[in-house]
């Protein structure tokens, strides 16, 4: 069973519980500026993803405006810190949609959260962009996910790692959906290139002990462990097997190590070797990105964070959608979506960016890169990968009154389990 | 006139680790009676109280009240049998009211209306009428004390057991305290533990002496405290 | 053959940082009936003692060992003075004031070093070689101080003057009061002395872990429940409980994955708080300390 | 129910708050009142600890358990039926059975005041932790996958009659205004029946009821199901309210939040606790928008400087105000109070040492 209440949003007006029409008529925002909300964590558990991304949002809002705005039009940004906690994002969601009147909102780090808000502000026709790397799956017009998904950065990992490392791949990933769908793409893409997989275990996010595993993975002798790991618990891991001994003779990829900062809080030491492929990485080559290092860290000084692909996809997710109201002429919702939607691009820090249309997801520069004194080296870059697995099970284009999250994303399409 | 057993202990004992607070206690109680309960501090008169009234559950041993077994039942269900507890340490409900005290006693055992008639009589036998609205934690010592005794009136019980009523109380106190006690015992069997002598010589009644956890001896006032071992207990273990 | 020796060897180390992250809860709340919501972050201050203090140059050692401790211990000093002493007898009181103590040293932390702080320091002592196994030799460490600390703090409160008061006033402290002992003293130290314990643990795991504003939350539920299963003796229960609940989650955890581990842990925990309500040492070990 | 001074306020009240959610839509904007459901669902929650808590005298931090239970047992019944009416159902009867077991190992078993607060904040961290542990596939209930970490999506409520044609969110909060109301209004008739009066009695001396003949395991045990019921409707309200519910409903955060919305509103009234959950949920929801300090922070120090400076709470310490005179003699029966205590406690430890 499935339906959603944007499906009944027309025409339904119950017996007795009738509303009256709501005194938003006549209050109206002014349309002297467009408005962007953020909705990110800023305090909580979830801020060391957050605040890199807050940090990037303020600076592209601030420099769409130093450079004139959008048309004409000053950009308001308005910043709601949800602190970790997801009844806040419903509320600021609504507010930002219903009560701000935002044109745009950018929101959301874990899919419980776009989960949470997505609905909420189909309903009320509020732009939607998703900056995160997620597990994909997302089909909904009103929705742009800009990060990458799985299939965009293991597809070209895995080949890559198992070339290097060898054949025999032992899978750690965090317990929740993200990871549980990220190890099922490794699973698939080890396997296709007629690797094998040693075994895959998955672990709750606060588990911060991981002896028992790394003996499990000495008994297995894989040739690599992939590690699928997410959040400040996890990077326990990474110091375990480097104080086993374990990181100079079982080598470690991953798609997740990185993007909470991991290479910065271990040591050189233990984290040389390791193999990361994201979308962005702070070292991508080129003179775009070296000034956009330059300009982030004039911004915030000292206490800049490291730009990972999270605060990267906030620039150029807030950058795209501009180039969109630009091209469309306003900031309305629906001209804005079909100016996304018809193909326009962006040379964004990351390389160039486009959307593709029928998922509404990023088509992005994929970079492989290995870890040397707390540093990613760029080792392979393939350019404007589409999100493969998503485009499996949705097609906007098609059928564009759809609104879904394809929770097992692509899996069974792509003849996984 | 020999009238029925209500109150028997068998064989009582109640340890605390190595201390045997209560020691083989053999006790009966007839109806009707009005049965003090002495012995100095560390008598063990409050621990065998203690284990009539399901406060404590007794180590080996039986508690027979009438024909129930009440050996290490709880409190609530000792008081069901009809049976009156007031402890040492005056236990009252600050929070309420004088007549809401005595109304929830009475409302244990009554309906509504015959609670509500009963807690105004109550009030008036302990002529609380003057502070019936007042919370109890505010009263006075004494006045606590006699809500506390309200309580136990309110539920009509055929059998009462006190522990030390007259407590911290002043001798124009006392003086009342004892007059109701000899009411309460016009339609109720009593077990009061106490250690004042004259208090004791006022309501003059039957003794049980403690010592030690057992029972030295038991008989009137009188022959009590002409007995010897009786003196010595008290000469020598209360010097005070 | 190798592989139990490791095993085992994992298993104790389970338990020992079960030990480690409850014992300064367990002294707190076994000796003053105080439930610290930011014990937790007792432990993250312990972490970022050792963090800060060896990227100043400070020594490992001496900043997990000496440091943290006392750091941690001399905010407990401070927290007790400031706050703590005020509410005495007021437990629903304390369990707010210390959550606010939670939020604030949260915020604190993340205000001064950020959401997430550079920690380079990685567990001293490198690997050792158990047959076709490596272990980590920080980690028999980790258990040598755990068992040290648990003597240590047996001996504080068996043997010293201070620990016999310090027992004594938890039984009344209108008895201790009379005795001439100040009350307030006795409260203070151990107040001060479960989070230097607390500190300690907070600092030697440092390495191993890593340290962030946020990482008392991933301690606190496990602390929570090694103490409640563990009851009212502080240094028995714990360890009863640490042993059982450690046991489980390592066998388990090796046997089926870590999901299942933490499962069995606390699939424990409920029928051991079902069966004992007062925790272990509620029924059995009940004179332990 | 007599028309007592309290009664009269009550009744007003209730008043208000029908007139309020009546006149909600012409007064609010529509966002305030679709993010007003949250607060509400957190108000019912605060509403249910406040009887139990106030009036049972029973301290249970872990009260978020059995609102998650109903938030949780709602949205997977009601994505197994297809529709919410049995779904309301199953969920406020499996928050109270959950708090009938579990009071009843604690009363029966005759855990200290200390331990139940504990024990409480344990379960409801066991049921965080094993939640986040069910991402896979496999832990499904029915046509429900409970999701792990990102939690499952709440169907919304929709009217008995028509169990296809779901509630907007806007509606949900007459529903909600509805639950809270008549849930306050059962709260205020129960602390005066017969019952409500020994419950209140068990809280002031627990010794003393029972010597008066009062199962006062019974007495707690029904308390504590009654406020878990209770909690539990607030758990359908919350898993409309935010459209989704995850494990972190179960977190220390949220336990200890509903603790401080009684203390911060006043222990000991219904309408306090109510109206600290509202407080605290405008506050934090307030610290969200300003970028300018950490929001911990702030939140931290607002608890503290509560406890040490206003402990009664606020709706007692704005009672005392109000009545200067009744204050006058609540504070000499709290002086009162404090001496007998010392009185007490040394004739306690004379009796202790009178059994050694």
């Amino acid at each position: 069973m499935s339906f959603d209440r944007r499906t009944f949003i027309k025409g339904t007006s119950l017996a007795g519980l009738t509303l009256m029409a709501p005194g938003i008529i006549g209050r109206a925002k002014a349309d002297d500026t467009i408005r962007l909300a953020s909705i990110l964590d800023q305090s909580g558990g979830l801020d060391i993803y957050g605040k890199p991304m807050a940090d990037a949002t303020t600076m592209a809002v601030d420099e769409i405006n130093a450079a004139g705005g959008l048309n004409g039009k000053q950009v308001e940004l308005i910043n709601y810190d949800p602190q970790s906690n997801i009844q806040f994002y419903t509320q600021y969601a609504t507010k930002a949609a219903a009560g701000d009147k935002a044109h745009v909102v950018h929101a959301g780090i874990t899919s419980a959260s776009r989960e949470a808000i997505r609905p909420t502000l189909g309903r009320f026709k509020s732009l939607y962009f998703y900056n995160t790397q997620y597990e994909g799956g997302v089909c909904d017009r009103n929705c742009f996910c800009t990060g990458s998904t799985p299939a965009q950065t293991v597809e070209k990992l895995v080949p890559y790692a198992m070339n290097k490392f060898g054949k025999k791949v032992y899978i750690i990933a965090a317990d929740y959906n993200y990871g549980q769908i990220t190890a099922q793409w490794v699973k698939k893409y080890v396997t296709d290139n007629g690797g094998e997989v040693a075994d895959i275990e998955f672990f709750p996010l606060d588990v911060t002990n991981f002896g028992p595993t790394i003996k499990k993975i000495q008994a297995a002798k894989p040739d690599m462990v992939w590690s699928a790991l997410v959040g400040g618990a996890h990077i326990s891991f990474y110091r375990q097997y480097a104080a086993a001994g374990m990181n100079k003779s079982v080598p470690i990829a991953s798609t997740t190590f990185g993007v909470g900062n991991e290479h910065k809080l271990i040591s050189a030491d233990e984290g040389d070797g390791i193999l990361a492929a994201y979308t962005y990485f702070q070292e991508v080559p080129g003179d775009d990105n070296a000034a956009f290092v330059k300009r982030f860290q004039d911004k915030f000084g000292a206490d800049a964070p490291y730009l990972n692909e999270l605060a990267a996809r906030s620039y150029e997710g807030i950058q795209f959608w501009a180039e969109a109201v630009r091209k469309a002429g306003t900031a309305d919702r629906m001209p804005v979506i079909e100016a996304l939607e018809s193909g326009i691009s962006l040379a964004g820090p990351s390389g160039p960016i486009s959307i593709d249309p029928k998922t509404h997801h990023g088509v992005l520069n994929v970079y492989l890169a290995e870890l040397k004194d707390q540093t990613f080296n760029i080792v392979e870059t393939h350019n404007e990968q589409p999100p493969s697995d998503t485009l499996l099970v949705c097609d906007l284009k098609a059928n564009p009154d759809q609104a879904k999250f394809y929770f097992e994303n692509g899996l069974e399409a792509a003849g996984i389990k | 006139m020999k009238s029925e057993i209500v109150v028997e202990t068998r064989n009582l004992s109640m340890h605390f680790g190595g201390v045997k607070a209560v020691d083989r206690v053999n006790f009966n109680l007839r109806e009707n009676e009005l049965r003090c309960l002495i012995g100095p501090n560390g008598a063990g008169k409050s621990t065998f109280f203690k284990c009539l009234t399901g406060q404590l559950s007794p180590t080996s041993g039986d508690v027979v009240i009438r024909d129930f077994n009440g050996t290490g039942r709880l409190p609530h269900q000792i008081a069901r049998l009809g049976v009156g507890i007031k402890t040492q340490v005056p236990n009252v409900f600050d929070g309420l009211s004088v007549s809401e005290n005595i109304w929830l006693a009475a409302r244990r055992w009554h309906g509504a209306a015959r609670a509500r008639s009963l807690t105004s009589q109550t009030v008036e036998r302990l002529k609380l009428g003057d502070i019936r609205t007042d919370p109890v934690g505010q009263l006075a010592h004494g006045q606590r004390q006699w809500v506390e005794l309200g309580m136990v009136v309110a539920a009509e019980p055929w059998l009462v057991l006190l522990d030390e009523p007259a407590a911290g109380m002043t001798h124009d106190e006392i003086e009342r305290t004892v007059e109701i006690i000899r009411e309460i015992n016009q339609q109720a069997t009593m077990i009061v533990v106490e250690h004042d002598m004259q208090f004791i010589r006022m309501i003059s009644s039957k003794v049980t002496v403690f010592h030690e956890g057992r029972i030295l001896i038991e008989d009137s006032m009188d022959v009590v405290t002409a007995d010897p071992r009786v003196r010595e207990v008290y000469l020598g273990n209360s010097a005070s | 053959m190798d592989l139990v020796i490791a095993l085992a060897l994992q298993i104790v180390y389970g338990i020992a940082s079960l030990v480690l992250i409850s014992l300064g809860l367990a002294i707190i709340f076994g000796m003053m009936r105080v439930i610290n919501l930011a014990h937790g972050e007792f432990l993250m201050l312990g972490g970022y003692t050792v963090v800060i203090s060896t990227n100043q140059g400070v020594n490992i050692w001496f900043a997990m060992l000496v440091l943290a401790p006392l750091v941690v211990g001399l905010i407990g000093v401070l927290v007790e003075r400031l706050l703590i002493q005020f509410l005495y007898g007021r437990m629903v009181d304390t369990l707010l004031a210390t959550w606010g103590l939670s939020l604030l040293f949260v915020g604190l932390v993340t205000s001064i070093f950020g959401a997430q702080t550079a920690t380079t320091i990685s567990p001293p002592l490198g690997a050792i070689q158990i047959g076709d196994y490596s272990s980590s030799a920080y980690e028999l460490f980790l258990i040598g101080v755990t068992v040290v600390l648990l003597l240590l703090v047996y001996a504080v409160l068996k043997l010293t003057k201070l620990g016999l008061v310090a027992r004594a006033t938890m039984q009344s402290d209108d008895m201790a009061s009379a005795l001439g002992v100040s009350t307030k003293r006795i409260y203070m130290i151990t107040f001060g002395l479960g989070a230097a314990v607390s500190g300690l643990a907070g600092g030697l795991l440092a390495p191993v872990t890593g340290v962030l504003p946020s990482i008392g939350a991933t301690y606190i539920a496990k602390a929570f429940i090694t103490v409640i299963s563990g009851g009212a003796s502080i240094l028995a229960g714990t360890t009863a409980a640490s042993v059982l609940l450690g046991g489980i989650n390592g066998i388990m955890a090796f046997l089926t994955g870590p999901t299942l581990g933490e499962v069995a842990l606390l699939a424990a925990a409920i029928i051991l708080i079902r069966l004992l309500p007062t925790g272990i040492t509620g029924r059995f070990f009940r004179k332990s300390l | 129910m007599s028309w007592t001074r309290e009664n009269r306020w009550r009744a007003a009240l209730v008043l208000a708050g029908v007139i309020f959610t009546l006149a909600a839509p012409g007064m609010l904007e529509l966002f305030t009142i679709i993010n007003l459901s949250t607060a509400i669902a957190l108000a019912i929650l605060a509403l249910s600890l406040g009887l139990i808590w106030g009036y049972g005298g029973i301290l249970c931090f872990g009260q978020t358990a059995f609102f998650g239970i109903g938030a949780y047992a709602y949205t997977i019944a009601a994505v197994n039926f297809g529709g919410s009416s049995w779904a309301v159902l199953v969920a406020i009867l499996a928050a109270a059975v959950f708090a009938a077991v579990l009071g009843y190992f604690m009363f029966y078993g005759r855990v200290s005041d200390v331990y139940m607060a504990v024990i409480t904040l344990t379960v409801t961290l066991i049921l965080y932790s094993l939640l986040r542990r069910t991402s896979g596939p496999e832990y499904k209930i029915g046509d429900a996958l409970l999701g792990g970490f990102n939690g499952v999506t709440s169907p919304p409520l929709n009217l008995p009659w028509a169990p296809y044609m779901p509630l907007f969110p806007e509606h949900v909060f007459y529903v909600g205004m509805a639950v809270l109301i008549i849930g306050y209004i059962i709260c205020a008739w129960l602390i005066q029946t017969h019952f409500g009066r020994v419950a209140v009695a068990i809280r002031e001396n627990e010794l003393r009821a029972e010597l008066i003949g009062y199962d006062t395991r019974f007495y707690k045990l029904a308390m504590f199901t009654i406020g878990g019921a209770i909690a539990g409707a607030g758990g359908i309200i919350f898993a409309n309210g935010v459209g989704r519910v995850t494990p972190d409903i179960f977190n220390l955060y949220n336990s200890a939040l509903a603790i401080i919305w009684v203390i911060v509103g006043g222990r000991g009234t219904l309408a306090g606790p109510v109206m600290g959950a509202f407080a605290l949920f405008y506050l934090t929801s307030w610290l969200g928008t300003q970028g300018v300090v950490n929001n911990n922070l702030v939140l931290g120090l607002t608890l503290i400087i509560f406890v040490l400076a206003v402990p009664r709470g606020i709706l007692p310490t704005f009672i005392s105000w109000w009545d200067g005179a009744r204050s006058r003699r609540a504070m000499q029966r709290r002086e009162l109070k404090v001496r007998r205590k010392r009185g007490r406690r040394s004739s306690e430890l004379r009796e202790a040492a009178d059994e050694k």
